[in-house]
């Protein structure tokens, strides 16, 4: 349930995992530190981007493998012990037993005996999940598992992963840089910026409360549009716009950050009534909806802003058209000069499902 | 514009051009071992022989000197050396790839060293120390200098740094030690890199002539090339097919066992076995 | 502007750009049969999706190659004939000033000295691209640019691709597998699919009027839910459903296959007066939107069905929960047992704009 | 569980051994070549030298051998044979590795059979061959019989193959030929790999004995191994200071530029040029 950033995530998992050593802070895991252990002790599982299949083994074998490693000592591990102890016997045939359910739980029985190299990329994709899950660990690591798959599978493979976690119940941490991705997969998201993280809550929390600027331009798609404003005597301004946006209750005068999401602009014909007047620059249809990008008129400078529409009202617009956007006034997000949000400033924020 | 089927065309009698003058060496070879002497010193160049008295040089050359025991000893030296250069070369390989220590640069820049060093070089000191150990004229005088190869540390070096290290951390995860996962992930990796070097080894110690002879003296330990020796004294100007006879029987060994083994060389090496 | 599919759009693309040989049919360019050309006289410019810059050489050398390999003489590319001949100087000046000039449109003025490997992604991708263009050739051919970048670059890159190939006005064909970049970026998409092309059309045409339940399946997110069904006396039926759907005119009875949009899927918490009874699997918050993931109680072996609803409505359900589905009778696809469209048949269809 | 740092302090002794192991012989040959004949059959196997007496074996193997001139023409032997190996197996490469044709795998088979073939198999055909044309006694008969290295062109088709084949069709759309691809694209990248090749080329050939032997005569035509021979006849015995000292001698070129270039060569080597 880790988030997305440009870097610092895959080190964080690696520490998790044992790989690396942390230079400061101590890893919990069910409350014990786990900082000393070696990555075989900690009962830590993890599924690379790559996958990290053994090429030369079967399926069958990569499964078994953590479970050989795990619970037969190395003289048991030879090849003939099998035939001399039925201690050894036993606890194989043990192992073969978890392998064909771990096969079973991805739908991969039929696979068992092929080779990684014979595998398409889902199919290697459901491997490396079996072999983390074969040994039922009490953490799994993901290190973004779907960035090799095409966007068509990467859905389907996302609703399994996500249906597979229920299932088992067990502690997930996932990582990776798709924040839609995170948003839909995710019970509680890290976000990560810089090496450090920037907002850790619920999906809707930090798509409705994102922490700074970072966070709002990076969750959600399209992403949030940012203008420069400030506060005059507890009323909020564009930089260069005429009209007031809004009152602002409990927020000092000074410059401020202001984030609209895409489906909090409306877009009219008439330039002139709308507090910002602006031009169409390119309509990208999606379907279901219909992405609108604006420039503004008179911000020069200001970066385009991006709207949210319906498809109807959409395709009757083109590039080039000149219209007017009216901000909702009780869906902005405000943000200091550091990117910090400001918390209480909009009167009607919150309950923004309402007005959406 | 050239035509491609004709570009194609003069690529192709360029590159058959160039393996004919690799392979006109041993044709002249064979056409050697089955000439006899009188039409070798004839001087025509014609590959094949006029008549088939030539084909007595190889019974000849058999009976002159005990070839089979040759051929056996070599055996056991190639084998033997390629053994400990495998054992040695893919943990140290293993650790300059993969393993992050300190001075790991300059061990490597020692073993690129170690590739500089010609054999002549050490070879006095070498000699001295069995010598010393009163292990001259034994299948160890022959064995123990080669079986730590700067080459081949090289070579699997190579290697194994383009093995991923997610490949390795994973196996860490399994619960894999770094002993093990040299054993089980690593190592059959390797194989086809294993079987390029192995190739290289046998057939350069197969040939070698230079250290047989400095601490070989006894006939039982003759390896195949100082066998042929035998038929190279300054007088024997007139053994010359017995010779080609005598080298073609022991270089046979050598491309058998490559005729043998192609498909999976080509495989391996053509392929790279990381895929996946 | 080539579409998307699992394989075959590369190999098309390279028979375009003259690398490989077709076995059938003939490629035109501006109406002139370009078949027996080698790649260099097509006049054919490509971006590959690993951008295949040349390791060796910085940026401008990576840019002024093609030009002097098109407008130099092999004696004239000698390092000293600079120095003897005055007409290979001035060619050479004028090289340079394309350079800059391509590197200027991509913004990678500064960059020009540095190596491909000192550069991020996205920035290798704009050296791609100037290299391309830096020729001014008559067909773009782009494999797949953007696979290989971030989440987040990959939407600001799209918008750059987008406006270059505006001002520029040349033909470009774009090959990529994710139909959301298809429909935003394309002015027309074939979609392919197992090898041959299966439409044709603008984003909007193949949106609402897909061909086959392939391309059906294919384009849109989330994918459209097809259940099977059957047309009797002119009424659309689901196979196990009860109520009939709506009436069919202009087809056969017969089998068919429905398409629903997830938009036209109307969920209602009263199970019963609905069409189709379904229980909540799970539910997708994307922010400005929320994806349930619905399964039929009484049809089984039935597909999930998808819809999409607004954050306010989709919040109220959560996994597990009864409700009632009544698909948009107006907008409903049905394709024949073939997966072929049968296309007069649901009154209604073509102005699904209004009725969305 | 052993702790890291300790698992870490026993692999480097453990590697530390192995080099030493490496360089002993090396460090004998230096030793050998500072001792006094007296010192050296004393047995002792100290490395440094009791008194300095030994320092005069470098003046008297300069005065007993031209060794300067031989030094000159291995440079010349040396060059040659790596410049002509290297035009002849980067293109043929490049076919093997890059280019579709029939026969293919064919040619690539028997560049990997002439791998297997000593020199001293096709000795005898080749000196008969330079003899017919007159070419005994010369640089052309220390330089052609090596001009096509079957391991040069198996070592850049390795290398080639891991060039991606979109750089090569980029380069087609760009307007270059393939031999203005090999010339502009394939040959920078190829310039670690060209320059490890080179180490073992020039190493073995500068070494090399058995050639030269063969087909040299003069001594204006000695290359530094050939020179070192003069020391070796059989009552030279109490020669063995002056011996290696010349050894020392003639190896010093190659370590020299060894170090010289160490730093671009182990950075080639161990990066591989092709990221990005």
């Amino acid at each position: 349930m880790v988030g997305p950033s440009g870097c610092g995530k895959s080190t964080l998992l690696r520490i998790l995992a044992g790989l690396e050593s942390q230079d400061s802070g101590e890893v919990r895991l069910d409350g014990r530190s786990i900082d000393g252990l070696p990555p075989k002790a900690r009962d830590v599982a993890m599924v690379f981007q790559s996958y990290a299949l053994y090429p030369h083994m079967t399926v069958r074998q990569n499964l078994a493998l953590p479970l050989v490693m795990r619970d037969l000592t190395r003289l048991e591990r030879l090849p003939f012990a099998r035939r001399l102890s039925r201690r050894v016997a036993a606890k194989r045939l043990d192992i073969a037993a978890a392998v064909d359910r771990a096969a079973g739980i991805v739908a991969l029985t039929d696979l068992l005996d092929r080779k990684p190299k014979q595998l398409s990329g889902g199919q290697r994709q459901r491997v490396a999940l079996a072999r983390a899950l074969v040994r039922r660990p009490r953490l799994f690591l993901l290190d973004e598992p779907l960035s090799n798959l095409d966007v068509a599978l990467r859905a389907d493979t996302r609703g399994e992963i996500v249906d597979l976690q229920k299932r088992l119940g067990a502690t997930t941490v996932y990582v990776t840089h798709d924040q839609g991705e995170a948003m839909t997969m995710a019970s509680r998201i890290a976000v990560m910026m810089d090496g450090s993280i920037a907002q850790l809550g619920t999906p809707q929390e930090i798509y409705r409360r994102p922490a700074d600027t970072r966070v709002a331009r990076f969750i959600g798609a399209p992403a949030m549009t940012l203008l420069d404003g400030s506060i005059v005597r507890g009323s909020l301004r564009l930089t260069g716009g005429d009209a007031p946006l809004s009152k602002v209750a409990g927020a000092a005068d000074g410059p401020v950050t202001i984030g609209i999401r895409a489906e909090h602009l409306r877009v009219t014909a008439e330039a002139a009534a709308a507090p910002i007047a602006a031009t169409v620059h390119h309509v990208e249809f999606l379907g279901a909806e219909v992405i609108v990008h604006l420039v503004a008129d008179r911000l020069p400078g200001a970066p385009a802003m991006v709207a949210r529409l319906d498809p109807h009202a959409g395709e009757r617009l083109s590039a080039g058209a000149r219209v007017g956007v009216r901000p909702d006034p009780s869906a902005l997000h405000l943000f200091d000069p550091d990117g910090r949000r400001i918390d209480t400033a909009v009167p009607g924020a919150h309950d923004f499902s309402v007005a959406s | 514009m050239t035509p491609r089927w004709l570009q194609g065309f003069w690529r192709l009698v360029g590159l058959g051009a160039l393996s004919a003058l690799f392979l006109l060496p041993f044709a002249y070879m064979l056409a050697f071992s089955v000439k006899s002497p009188s039409e070798i010193f004839g001087g025509s160049l014609s590959l094949l022989p006029a008549t088939l008295d030539g084909l007595a040089n190889y019974p000849n050359a058999l009976a002159r000197s005990p070839l089979l025991r040759h051929l056996w000893n070599g055996l056991i030296v190639c084998a033997g050396i390629l053994a400990f250069q495998l054992v040695f070369a893919i943990p140290c390989a293993y650790g300059l790839a993969k393993l992050r220590f300190r001075g790991r640069e300059v061990v490597f820049g020692l073993v690129l060293f170690g590739l500089l060093i010609p054999i002549q070089a050490t070879s006095l000191p070498i000699y001295l120390g069995l010598a010393n150990f009163r292990l001259l004229d034994s299948y160890t005088a022959l064995i123990a200098p080669f079986v730590s190869s700067a080459f081949a540390i090289f070579l699997f070096r190579q290697f194994f740094r383009t093995v991923p290290d997610e490949l390795l951390d994973s196996a860490r995860l399994d619960g894999c030690g770094e002993f093990t996962i040299v054993i089980r992930i690593v190592l059959p990796l390797a194989a086809p890199t294993a079987t390029a070097f192995a190739i290289f080894s046998v057939v350069s110690h197969w040939n070698d002539l230079f250290w047989p002879l400095i601490v070989i003296r006894s006939p039982e330990y003759f390896t195949p090339p100082l066998g042929i020796m035998g038929f190279r004294s300054a007088e024997a100007g007139d053994r010359y097919g017995e010779l080609m006879a005598a080298t073609a029987l022991i270089t046979a060994p050598l491309v058998l066992a490559f005729l043998a083994a192609q498909r999976r060389f080509i495989e391996g090496i053509s392929l790279g076995a990381l895929k996946g």
